[in-house]
């Protein structure tokens, strides 16, 4: 069955594309492919009736972002959406910090949609967006 | 009565350790006003950021703050005796190291509230933030020590690690790790917690009346107890699942979860 | 440069065989000259006051990794001790491990000039240096440990002293040394597996020889490299109840090696492995053992290392030992490092408290030793800052030498088990103000062998400590409080010729010297490829990145000594 | 003109691999050997892109114009000056030397003063504060360790070459590596990427055919139990770190607390009352507590899925617990996988100056400390700051959206070699030069060794070094601060001379 939202958790972290390209400048097309993207378990993409590489919006309590969703290479993530770390996945995670320093990058619960009209915003599109410069 | 209330919104926080009724004692309103405090890195008077005026006629409270002094940190701190009201949000570090005396906060208060206290009684008639009652980083003696902190909403993470002696009551939720490491003393919640409550604890009591998100699987059931005392007012009736632990610390610490919210402890009834 | 003439001050200077006599000490270009023209020097008058010349610490560990990650383990230490920054100085943080600055600040305040870090993993002796750049108005030196490196173990195994020598001398070069230290020999690679050597002639697994072996060993090298101070060693066994007997045993191991001119080795915090009876239940000193020995041989020399009752931070190489003092609970953190191929180390924080009988039968045992080793020229006396309390405490340690009312005052406040078990009451001696000088500059300046240093002789560097001490209207002993303050903080602290402490302030910020040996042999070691690939094989990090730069002394005083072989 | 500069530092993550052999050409690196992808990615390309900063700029009618860097420096200085409450955060990817002057300039402000450890590894810094750590140099690792264990880290992404050089690929005086001569065959003719399809297609060969992947997590292998090294990864999902290793465990998300409580009892021969924790059946969970018992030397290694994950630096502490515990049975150590190539050099260089790592504040003239409130993420949650200086570091790209927009509200400097997010949001940005490739330093590595960067080419004419900045930026406050005073004591001279 098809369904129109899916609830699951939000994991973030490093992948050896996004430290290659962060190397390679933050504003290279490098970047963008590598980083403004997410995560998913082959058996979600299906159950929100997607095709790799078609873009999702993800929202959560404090944002949402529109990335390109593409399958998870290496095993089941079921239940799991794994964004590399960057300004996209920052744009949906929390300043909490449980008063030791450490905003809220992973572990929380996230709503993946399809958004196939949607564009993926740039890097400067989404700083112009987000903070107006 | 020394009555406080901002001049301004501030934006950077304030450090004025000074508000404390021992510091006040003895002194006129003429140099209370020139007390020393900062803003940020700024070095100020009370005065240049307070209004201050004296009631005479009034002897308790001491000082009466009005407004909000969510950025002023370490109000009352280290104080022995005497009474602070603060109508309004407190910052952190409010009633730090507390010696005795009275604190009430008709507000929140931020974290750290409490850490360090020795004695005295502190009153917080909204939530209180991460750290209440707990002492300074890298600290394992600095632990609360003795003296009661009520608190009438939800309290954040971390509250009343390294506890020692005292008591802790909470009307509302607590965060995670609540009471971690703690050796003595008792903390009581009326709502619920959070997972991961007692970790490393070797001594001391939780009881909890509402549900327990999860006992770490370094607790071990004990008993089912039909009730148990949180202190001279108070006897929470049962029956309650009784945990020990942190058994990894061979602690002998105890959670008490009543039975009725927390159904789903049933299973650890076949240990008993 | 200014010239200076210190007026009218009872000078102690036991190198020159001065006793607390009347005379004017003149400073010129950073020296100690015959004359200045006193129309033109700045005058200090010192009269009621006595001039020393500026302590030498031989034992204090100051910086590097380990000491630094002291520091980053305890907010809890910091947090009682902050220091404000003023116009002149900068910002920091006490208690037990005081940050760089500070550091260098309260050495100088007690008339302290010259301070070594005994304790440095060749490995990370870059961050050693670092630090030690940031330590001010104080010169300073470290020593590698080098008991557990695997080429030393190696050469020394196979026989071939020689070589060992030539490795040692680029290494000493390499990471910019004043001395061979030895901590724990065979402990510490043993604790690689989490094992430990349990006597001196135990084996050393995976390496064909004995601790007696590397201790002997190191010691021939020490003498064939002409090394200005002898090994200093840090025993096997350290805070093990009965180890005095293994003290002694290495001593004996060294006899051998002795020639006759001077002492060949140093046993370090000897407190710690002083200790006789069985296990803790039968703690007691064994003060009076390692005493008779030295007071009957000449080839040793030995600091204190003693206790002086703080909630202090305890750290070593010897990582084995910090463990089992951990397993004896009490303590909440326990930090251990080990660095590849050369050492390992440990750190706990640890509060002695007059009330534990243990504490206070070590408190005891310091002092005994200070006091029944006859010839103050063997003592050196330390707080293994900061194992035993930190070095300001020194002064403390000064009172309960030079005043038994101190003492009492003290043992009084102990454990009553440890009282019984004290010797204190039985020994009358008081240090006097010229001993004194002997066991905080004379001696250690001899010991390191710092020819110019740690007396105020012509020709020796200027630097000097005046204190307000009138030994012909106080008697020290009785009056110990006034003179413990005194020494807490010095009137006058003179370093290199420029007054760095006036009126017990901060005057003047400048930074000290390092001092490194470089050790020339006859052949130098070898780089060939051979040992590039052996070097690539022992370290995961490259041959060339290895050594220390000049970069990273600021100050430096490279001190050519030439080897004999 | 052709020069081949051996041994070159490479100034990325915190492994600091020192053995890069670097051609340069007219000031140019054409080539690299040995290094990583990511090492490849900015020594031969990223530090010489388009996107490098050249000049100074202003942000003047909100765009953002090239300045002198004289003007650059005073707006900064001024910026810095007149706000009650200054920020400087970053400095992990700066040289010691750099950082040393940072602290000299927080003192000077009376600031705050955080460095990016507090979004990566500050929690396990924090942890250490409450616990201690049994830890080890990487070479003792290297030599010795033959359990080698892998929690919430993907070193393969993050720290290609951790494998390679520190741990399970390498040969040590002790353990031997069973990969070794595999990889180092193939290192020889192929160039990084496929080396590392290589050893996933090793991996095929030495493992038991890979079983479709579910999230239920498979019994341990029988080579759990054999001598010689062994490799086992515990993560929430699985990765390419994940297929190299024997035995792979797949926790559930903000779980991992639990699992460390219930293997600190099994270490400690304790029964617990549960039978799965984590989604780990306690069963197994008793195997790999066994082979880490009969270990002769492990190591664990942990990452940012730790130290972010609910729990933080509680998560650490108890991971901490579980190998102090191992410390009793045999030898254990664990080890931070610290990120950026200088982060435990900011840490170092905070704490010997000042007793603190990270998290200061200076604004009472003394330093204080405390995560949680001087850390940049809770002072720009609260809005607390009202001027923030980032060196060497893109919060723009790590921070959560709204902590930027409370920093967005107050004047921003940077300094950082090239556009990254942070620098393009900037009202006073400032060129600098690549630390470790135009500029020579200090940096330590995650095992808080130090190791001396290498200057490799010249920068750019003009730019200067994130150090010289600091420096001038430290100078020019001194100067304004000084005139404020003179200022002050003129007024007030004024009107004590008017009462006469």
């Amino acid at each position: 069955m098809v369904e129109q939202k899916l609830r699951v958790t939000l994991i973030t972290g490093r992948t050896i594309d996004q430290g290659v390209a962060k190397e390679l400048g933050k504003g290279s097309q490098e970047y963008f492919d590598s980083v403004a993207i997410c995560f998913l378990d082959p058996s979600d993409i299906k159950k929100l009736g997607l095709k790799n590489g078609v873009n999702v919006q993800i929202t959560s309590p404090y944002g949402s972002v529109v990335v390109k969703a593409k399958k998870y290479p290496y095993g089941a993530i079921s239940g799991m959406v794994f964004m590399p770390c960057g300004l996209w996945a920052n744009a949906i995670c929390s300043d909490e910090t449980d008063s030791i320093g450490m905003p809220t990058f992973r572990g929380f619960t996230v709503e993946v949609e399809p958004a196939p009209d949607k564009p993926v915003l740039t890097l400067d599109e989404l700083l112009k967006q987000q903070f107006g410069k | 009565m020394i009555t406080i209330t901002p001049k301004r919104k501030f934006d950077v926080p304030i450090q004025a350790a000074c508000i404390n009724v021992d510091i006040f004692t003895g002194k006129t309103l003429e140099d209370i006003k020139k007390l020393a405090i900062t803003e940020g890195k700024e070095n100020l008077t009370l005065n240049d950021a307070f209004n201050i005026t004296e009631d005479k006629t009034v002897e308790t409270p001491n000082i009466t703050l009005i407004g909000d002094f969510s950025k002023v940190k370490r109000i009352g701190q280290g104080m022995k005796t005497g009474e602070i009201i603060i109508n309004g949000n407190a910052g952190m570090h409010t009633g730090e190291k507390l010696a005795g005396g009275k604190i009430v906060v008709n507000g929140n208060s931020d974290g750290w509230t409490g850490s360090e206290m020795k004695k005295g009684l502190i009153e917080i008639h909204g939530d209180a933030g991460d750290y209440t009652a707990s002492p300074f980083r890298g600290t394992d003696t600095g632990g609360m020590k003795g003296g009661i902190i009520i608190v009438d909403g939800n309290v954040g993470s971390n509250v009343g690690c390294y506890l020692r002696g005292g008591t802790i009551k909470i009307k509302g939720s607590a965060g995670r790790f609540l009471g971690h490491h703690m050796s003595d003393g008792t903390i009581y919640i009326e709502k619920n917690c959070a997972s991961r409550a007692g970790t490393f604890m070797t001594g001391g009591k939780i009881i909890i009346n509402g549900t327990i998100e999860l006992v770490m699987p370094t607790f071990t059931i004990d008993s089912i107890k039909p009730k148990v005392k949180v202190d001279a007012t108070l006897n929470a009736p049962g029956p309650f699942y009784v945990f020990l632990g942190d058994i990894a610390e061979h602690g002998t610490g105890k959670i008490f979860a009543l039975k009725t919210t927390n159904p789903a402890l049933s299973t650890y009834e076949k240990y008993l | 440069m200014t010239e200076i003439l210190i007026k009218n001050g009872f000078v102690v200077d036991p190198l020159n065989k001065i006793d607390c006599q009347k005379m004017d000490i003149a400073i010129k270009n950073g020296r100690i000259v015959e004359k200045v023209n006193e129309r033109e020097a700045k005058i200090i008058d010192a009269s009621g006051l006595t001039v020393m010349a500026g302590g030498v610490d031989l034992h204090s560990h100051i910086a590097g990794s380990e000491v630094n990650l002291g520091r980053m383990l305890r907010p809890d230490d910091h947090v009682k001790d902050a220091v404000r920054k003023t116009a002149l100085t900068r910002a920091g943080t006490g208690y037990s491990i005081p940050s760089t600055y500070v550091t260098g600040y309260r050495y100088s305040k007690m008339g302290y000039t010259t301070v070594m870090n005994p304790s440095m993993a060749a490995m990370k002796a870059k961050h050693a240096h670092e630090e030690l750049n940031d330590i001010p108005l104080i010169d300073k030196a470290s020593f590698t440990l080098l008991g557990d490196w695997w080429f030393a173990l190696e050469n020394i195994a196979k026989g071939d002293l020689v070589e060992c020598a030539r490795h040692i001398a680029w290494m000493i070069r390499a990471t910019r040394s004043y001395a061979i230290k030895i901590v724990n020999p065979g402990g510490l690679e043993s604790w690689g597996f989490g094992r430990n050597v349990h006597s001196i002639d135990d084996k050393v697994p995976n390496f064909d020889l004995t601790p007696r072996d590397i201790i002997t060993g190191l010691a021939k090298v020490n003498t064939m490299l002409n090394m200005p101070h002898t090994i200093h060693l840090h025993t096997n066994n350290l805070g093990v109840p009965g180890n005095y007997k293994t003290a002694i045993e290495t001593m004996q191991a060294l006899e051998s090696v002795y020639t006759g001119d001077k002492p060949i080795g140093h046993i370090t915090h000897i407190q710690f492995c002083s200790f006789a009876g069985d296990n803790w239940a039968h703690f007691k000193s064994g003060a009076a053992e390692i005493a008779n020995y030295l007071n009957a041989h000449n080839h040793m020399t030995i600091d204190i290392g003693q206790v002086t009752f703080a909630d202090t931070t305890t750290m070593t190489a010897d990582g084995p030992f910090e463990f089992s003092l951990y397993e004896l609970g009490g303590h909440n953190k326990w930090v251990n490092s080990d660095v590849e191929t050369e050492s390992s180390g440990g750190i706990i924080p640890f509060h002695f408290k007059k009330k534990n009988a243990v504490n206070a039968i070590q408190w005891s045992i310091g002092l005994e030793l200070s006091l029944m080793v006859k010839d103050p020229w063997k003592v050196a006396m330390t707080t293994d800052h900061p194992n035993g309390g930190p070095f300001y405490h020194y002064p403390r340690v000064f009172a309960w030498l030079y005043s038994r009312k101190a003492r009492e005052a003290t043992l009084k406040k102990c454990n009553k088990k440890a009282q019984r078990k004290s010797l204190l009451p039985t020994l009358d001696r008081e240090y006097t103000l010229y001993e004194l000088a002997i066991i905080t500059r004379a001696g250690t300046a001899k010991m390191l062998g710092l020819k110019n240093k740690g007396h105020i002789g012509i020709g020796a560097e200027a630097d000097v400590a005046i204190y307000n001490i009138n030994p012909n209207t106080t008697d020290i002993a009785q009056d110990y409080k006034p003179v413990r303050k005194a020494f807490s903080n010095a009137i006058y602290t003179i370093k290199d010729g420029e007054i760095v402490v006036k009126d017990k302030e901060l005057v003047t910020i400048r930074p000290g010297r390092t001092m490194w040996l470089d050790v020339q042999t006859k052949e130098p070691c070898r780089i060939d490829d051979e040992l590039k690939r052996k070097f690539k094989e022992y370290w995961t990090i490259e041959f060339d990145n290895y050594p220390v730069t000049d970069h990273y002394i600021k100050v430096p005083e490279k001190i050519t000594i030439q080897a004999s072989v | 003109m052709t020069e081949i500069i051996k041994s070159v530092v490479c100034p990325i993550c915190g492994c600091l691999c020192d053995d890069l052999e670097v051609t340069v050409e007219n000031n140019e690196i054409v080539k690299m050997k040995n290094g990583c992808a990511v090492c490849e990615a900015k020594m031969v390309h990223g530090y010489k892109s388009d996107e490098r900063i050249l000049e100074p700029h202003i942000r003047k009618n909100g765009k953002l114009v090239p300045v002198s860097m004289d003007e650059a420096i005073y707006k900064a200085a001024q910026i810095l000056t007149d706000a009650k409450y200054p920020l400087l955060f970053g400095w992990t990817s700066s040289a010691s030397e750099t950082q040393h002057v940072g602290v000299e300039l927080a003192e000077e402000l009376g600031c705050a003063l955080d460095n990016c450890c507090s979004v990566c590894h500050g929690p396990s810094v924090m942890a250490i504060q409450e616990i201690g750590i049994p830890t080890a140099t990487l070479g003792q690792i290297r030599h010795r360790a033959d359990l080698l264990v892998y929690w919430a880290c993907d070193p393969w992404s993050a720290h290609p070459r951790h494998v390679e050089r520190y741990t399970a690929f390498t040969d040590g005086r002790f353990e031997k590596s069973e990969f070794k001569e595999y990889v180092q065959k193939l290192k020889g003719k192929a160039s990084k990427k496929k080396v590392e399809a290589a050893i996933r297609r090793t991996q095929v060969r030495y493992q038991p055919p890979p079983r479709p992947q579910t999230a239920i997590v498979e019994a341990p292998p029988p080579t759990l139990a054999k001598t010689g090294r062994k490799m086992i990864v515990f993560d929430v999902k699985k990765t390419m770190t994940a297929e190299v290793a024997d035995y792979f465990v797949q926790v559930e998300p903000n779980s991992d607390y639990e699992i460390f409580g219930a293997m600190r009892c099994l270490v400690n021969d304790q029964e617990i009352d549960v039978d799965k924790v984590g989604g780990v059946p306690v069963e197994y969970l008793k195997e790999i507590v066994d082979a880490m018992v009969n270990a002769d030397f492990g190591a664990i290694f942990f990452g940012l899925g730790l130290t972010q994950s609910v729990g933080r630096f509680r998560n650490i502490e108890i991971a901490i617990a579980m190998t102090r515990d191992l410390n009793r049975k045999t030898k254990f150590v664990i080890s931070p996988m610290r990120g950026h190539f200088n982060v435990t050099g900011a840490n170092t260089v905070f704490a010997w100056q000042t007793g603190y790592p990270f998290a200061l504040d200076f604004s009472q003239g003394y330093p204080q400390y405390n995560p949680g409130e001087f850390t940049a993420n809770d002072l720009l949650r609260r809005g607390d700051n009202d001027a923030t200086l980032v060196i060497s570091a893109d919060p723009g790209a790590h921070f959560p959206k709204s902590s930027i927009q409370n920093m967005m509200k107050h004047p921003l400097i940077t300094i950082n070699p090239d556009w990254n997010a942070i620098s393009r949001l900037g009202d006073v940005v400032f060129p600098a030069q690549w630390c470790g490739i135009e500029q020579a330093g200090t940096a330590y590595r995650m095992d808080s060794v130090a190791i001396s960067l290498k200057k490799v080419v010249e920068a750019p004419k003009g730019v200067p070094s994130d150090e010289e900045i600091i420096k001038r930026i430290l100078n020019k406050v001194r100067v304004i601060k000084a005139q404020k005073t003179r200022k002050d004591v003129t007024e007030t001279k004024n009107v004590e001379n008017k009462k006469i």
